[in-house]
């Protein structure tokens, strides 16, 4: 450890003050530690610790069947637990050379895009109360309390859905949920302009998050950032249309991105998001086409020797998987997650460095992360 | 005997008791203001419509293990709280909650005393409330605190400045510091000081969000950043003494807006013949209505607005509140020279 | 005799805490004490009378200088050893004796007001009423030309700190 | 000393590796590979394809050379990292696979690079030519005890800093060390000499 650094200003020789945000903070969602060096309110350099909530995931998969698995990825992201079991039984389908149904593969693009919204509305609930506005945490959370009553009446769970399976899904849709999927689409249209009117040209928040954690397209790119926090700074790089996966190749979608990377475009990127995300709900909803829901799967998953990469959007951004199978076992023989959150959280120090205390809690709002994801 | 003790020490005690209990019923109307903003209901279990659950909660406070750190410098870390709460408290002996009234044939002042600085003495103890915050964030020798107390006491000392610049242009249009005086001039002038002095107005509203440290100044306190700010180490009845505090404060700068600006207890139009029934109304009824619409307001904003960040708060202050002050005092005392 | 009661309670009170602000071990309770200290001498203006001196000593010394006082004294780093605060160049004798001789001069003028009252002040009749008023009236009367010099000293003052602390101006 | 860790009980026996497979006859290997092939003879081992992933097999000591060009190669321009793992290997004496995802944000287009690694050999870090492999290289520090070299800040991320063992290693039981201290106290000791050689660069 480097001794503290003194600044020499025009008349006074300040030191640096060292505080330990976290890993009981009330905006560090979750556990979350960042050692930051101030002078004054100023952030010198931060150092992010991490691993509080770390589990062992990729361990303790080596040593469950294919299968079990499943209910592992719902702990990684526990805040779109759907999109990890999409990305986990997606990559072990293509180890596999499965063909999943077409009815499957647009049931999860909804479950996916439903996940994605209720993910957005945890965000910018807790990034608004991360800023202080304290109104709209409980106005998202209102809606994703719809997203989940939809999932509870799918798969009957709220949390961890454990809602997919290696070829397709484990349970046919109820009678009347496409319905009521629609009707959610119409209530979370007004809702959206809700929240927008509350911050998106309050001048508050303005000046909060314009100008804040600044990031170029290319040093975002370099520092391995996904998902709304690069596309924020104007890369149009989004898994569902460079690598589409599930059924986004027949959905027509937008991808939008932000011009300065700033906190504010990140910002304005995710609630265009929200839209776009009901819209493919939309079209998904209406386009079910008829089949079986689930492929035709061996009852004993035992993928052949070899190993892949398979990425899908989360909605923190890239979510890969790369396993390995030995072909022998029935479990896999490596199972690693690319998770968005860590890459991002990756970036944090350079994007706090010479701002303010209170930027500090606004930017880890507007990289989204989930610890969970994070420390695995 | 009577006029000189006994009447002002009945008032004291009854303005105290009225300002504690309507400090913990203001932490119940800002609880359910703030639940109505946010589609929920607030606190339901305590009596029908929760309204006892300023008592629950005095219990809980009461009760709780009072929790002072090892390192903690204890003699202020004791005193800070009650730092904090006497200025709060002692600000009522000069505000006018209405004029006069006879009970038991006797006439009755509705307000402590009415001195000659009244108004400056609000500002000086005011000011004095600040030495609570910045040693409660000392004393704990932890760095959020410090961090907050810093923060709190550079915000109050620069938006003390501007409310203070601010209120001169409105004595300069009452001519007197005597906060019952400000009101009869109101009275006199046929026009509420709101009219009058709309810009004036903005300022002490805006620095008055400030000084009591409310959204969206509520830097000092600010939990997402700062864990809880100042009072992050104390716990029980310290704690209970801050939270006070403040929403005392938050009284005193409505009761104080309503006094300057909204006519205090005169009715609306009190020149006016035609509207002379609004007399029947009590002048403390009018008072308390004002006052509350500020409460209201003040509750209403830190449901909407997001926080203000240190620096932007800082420009704010120095650069477009003291200058706009200063302004306001230039064209007040012109006008005023003017028009005599 | 009730004011002559009040202010030997208060007067010594005033010299109890002045006290304290000397011997206290720790810096920020020293400035406590004096904001203790300027409130009991905002006591002794009340008592005399001069309400609007006693609330601008508040307001002014209480909650202004000395608030800045406290920011100097929590920033920085007093936490040294005992040894850093002995003063090789301490000069006793020279203390003592500058001491003395501010006694001596108190006494001095102590004794002779006693001998020779002060010659009443107020020249100009004021044609305002109230003591906020009279000595408003006399700020910009009497002493306009000396309120006038302070007010610039304090300009040049402010301006000379905003010049020294600005890093890059 | 030399007594083997206990391996958690398997039914089979483990692979000696990856299988690699070689690209089939009709597909042809997208068009940077050959220039990399050109650019730096000898660089690249050999060329997988399976399900889909086009894999290069790089020589683990000129690691820094070929994602030097694959980042600035005109026709590679892998300006992303998307992910760097590794994979354990026991029986093999480089026992290690460390495999770069890399993606292009230019031409949509991915590439997976991998090298074999020996327990105590030090392999260069490629955080000085995408930033992003910081952390992940450090998690494989954490997780595997590969011995990056020119890593600016190599410390364990996910595990505590007084970690012993390298808990991803195919050698390490599912458990923990807690247990394996207790039945044998003499391996955990092992376990714990292997971060401190790892540690030599």
């Amino acid at each position: 450890m480097q001794p503290p650094a003194v600044h020499h200003g025009a008349m006074f020789d300040t030191d640096e003050l060292v505080i330990n945000m976290g890993p009981q903070h009330p905006s560090t969602h979750g556990v979350l530690r960042v050692v930051l060096r101030l002078d004054g309110e100023k952030v010198v350099n931060a150092d992010v610790v991490i691993g509080y909530l770390h589990r062992g995931i990729e361990k303790l998969s080596e040593n469950r069947n294919w299968t079990q698995i499943i209910l592992l990825t719902d702990r990684m992201d526990y805040v779109a637990a759907a999109t990890s079991n999409v990305g986990y039984c997606e990559t072990v389908e293509k180890l596999l050379s499965l063909e999943v149904p077409r009815r499957a593969r647009y049931v999860r693009t909804i479950l996916c895009e439903l996940q994605r919204i209720a993910s957005h509305c945890l965000w910018i609930g807790t990034h608004a109360m991360d800023i202080g506005a304290m109104t709209v945490f409980l106005y998202a959370f209102r809606e994703r309390e719809l997203i989940l009553d939809l999932f509870e009446e799918y798969c009957g769970a709220r949390l961890t859905y454990n809602s997919m399976r290696i070829g397709g899904l484990p349970l046919e849709i109820p009678p009347g949920w496409d319905k009521k999927v629609l009707e959610f689409c119409k209530i979370m249209d007004s809702k959206i302009d809700e929240y927008e009117t509350l911050l998106t040209h309050n001048r508050i928040w303005l000046e909060r998050t314009k100008g804040v954690g600044v990031i170029g397209g290319p040093e975002a790119v370099a520092l391995g950032m996904c998902g709304p926090a690069l596309r924020g700074s104007g890369v149009p790089r989004d898994v569902r249309k460079d690598e589409p996966y599930a059924a986004y190749d027949e959905m027509e979608f937008d991808v939008p991105i932000g011009t300065a990377g700033d906190t504010y475009d990140r910002y304005l990127v995710r609630i265009e998001e929200f839209r776009q995300s009901l819209r493919i709900i939309r079209q998904a909803t209406q386009g079910i086409p008829e089949g079986p829901i689930v492929g035709k799967v061996p009852r004993l998953i035992k993928p052949p020797a070899g190993e892949t990469y398979h990425a899908i959007e989360s909605p923190k951004g890239e979510l890969g998987y790369f396993i390995v199978s030995d072909g022998k076992s029935t479990n896999p023989y490596r199972f690693r997650v690319r998770p968005p959150s860590f890459c991002n959280l990756q970036a944090l120090p350079r994007l706090v460095r010479g701002h303010l205390v209170a930027d500090v809690v606004a930017l880890i709002g507007s990289i989204d992360i989930v610890l969970g994801e994070v420390d695995r | 005997m009577v006029d000189t003790f006994v009447i002002p020490l009945l008032k004291i005690v009854i303005v105290l008791n009225a300002t504690l209990v309507g400090v913990t019923y203001m932490v119940l109307l800002e609880r359910k203001v703030i639940a109505w903003a946010q589609s929920r209901l607030g606190p339901m279990r305590v009596g029908p419509y929760g309204i006892l659950q300023p008592v629950a909660d005095a219990v809980k406070l009461m009760i709780k293990e009072d929790i002072t750190p090892v390192r903690a410098d204890k003699w202020l870390f004791t005193a800070a709280p009650i730092i904090s709460m006497v200025p709060a408290l002692i600000v009522y002996a000069v505000i006018p909650f209405g004029s006069e009234v006879s009970l038991f044939g006797r006439q009755v002042t509705l307000y402590i005393t009415d001195i000659n600085v009244g108004l400056l003495y609000v500002v000086s103890v005011a000011s004095v409330g600040v030495y609570g915050i910045i040693l409660a964030g000392y004393a704990s020798n932890s760095k959020y605190p410090l961090l907050a107390s810093l923060r709190a006491s550079a915000q109050l000392i620069s938006y003390e400045v501007a409310v203070t610049l601010t209120l001169v242009s409105v004595v300069v249009m009452a001519g007197s510091l005597s906060m019952v005086q400000i009101v009869n001039a109101q009275y006199n002038s046929h026009v509420w000081f709101v009219f009058a002095q709309p810009v004036a107005f903005v300022l002490v509203l805006i620095g008055g969000l400030a000084e009591t440290n409310r959204a969206p100044f509520d830097l000092p306190e600010a939990e997402q950043e700062l864990t809880g700010g100042f009072h992050t180490e104390y716990s029980g009845m310290r704690f209970a003494l801050f939270f006070l505090a403040e929403y005392a404060n938050m009284i005193v700068v409505s009761s104080v807006v309503t006094t300057l600006f909204l006519g205090g207890w005169l009715p609306p139009f009190p020149n006016v013949a035609a509207f002379g029934f609004l007399y029947y109304v009590p002048s403390w009824a009018w008072f308390l209505l004002k006052s509350f619409v500020f409460l209201y307001l003040f509750i209403w904003i830190r449901a909407t607005l997001p926080r203000y960040r240190y620096d932007q708060l800082m420009n704010l202050g120095w650069k477009v509140l003291i200058p706009i002050a200063i302004a306001n005092l230039v064209v007040t005392g012109i006008v005023r020279v003017l028009l005599l | 005799m009730g004011e002559a009661i009040a202010f030997y309670i208060i007067a010594g009170f005033i010299l109890i805490f002045a006290v304290l602000v000397v011997t206290a071990k720790e810096a920020v309770h020293s400035v406590v004490f004096l904001v203790i200290d300027f409130l009991f001498v905002a006591a002794l203006y009340a008592s005399l009378g001069a309400e609007f001196l006693a609330i601008i000593q508040i307001l002014v010394y209480a909650g202004g200088i000395v608030v800045l006082y406290l920011f100097v004294v929590m920033l920085v780093n007093l936490k040294r050893p005992p040894e850093a605060y002995a003063d090789p160049h301490r000069r006793t004798t020279l203390g003592f004796a500058l001491s003395a001789a501010m006694l001596l001069e108190i006494g001095v003028i102590a004794s002779y007001g006693y001998v020779k009252p002060a010659p009443a002040l107020a020249a100009v009749a004021a044609p305002v009423t109230g003591n906020t008023e009279e000595v408003g009236w006399l700020l910009y009367t009497s002493y306009l030309i000396p309120f006038e010099i302070a007010s610039m000293l304090l300009l040049v003052a402010m301006i000379g700190a905003i010049v020294l602390a600005k890093r890059e101006l | 000393m030399a007594e083997a860790p206990k391996v958690p009980e398997k039914k089979v026996a483990p692979p000696s590796g990856p299988p690699d497979p070689p690209p089939p006859a009709d597909k042809a290997p997208p068009a940077f590979v050959a220039t990399l092939q050109a650019a730096l003879p000898g660089a690249v081992v050999a060329t997988s394809y399976w399900v889909g992933d086009w894999t290069i097999i790089a020589e683990a000591s000129r690691i820094l050379d070929v994602a030097t060009h694959l980042r600035d190669g005109s026709d590679a321009a892998f300006d992303m990292c998307s992910d760097v793992t590794a994979t354990d290997w026991p029986p093999r004496a480089e026992r290690f696979d460390v495999v770069y995802m890399l993606y292009s944000t230019r031409h949509r287009h991915r590439i997976r690079v991998k090298v074999k690694v020996g327990e105590h050999q030090p392999h260069a870090s490629v955080s000085g030519i995408w930033p992003a492999a910081n952390w992940f290289e450090r998690e494989i520090y954490d997780m595997f005890g590969v011995n990056f070299t020119g890593h600016p800040d190599r410390r364990r991320i996910l595990m505590p800093d007084d970690w012993q063992g390298f808990p991803q290693r195919k050698d390490y039981p599912l458990e923990g060390p807690g247990e394996l201290l207790m039945e044998n106290p003499l391996d955990w000791l092992r376990l714990k000499q292997a971060r401190d050689q790892a540690d030599i660069e």
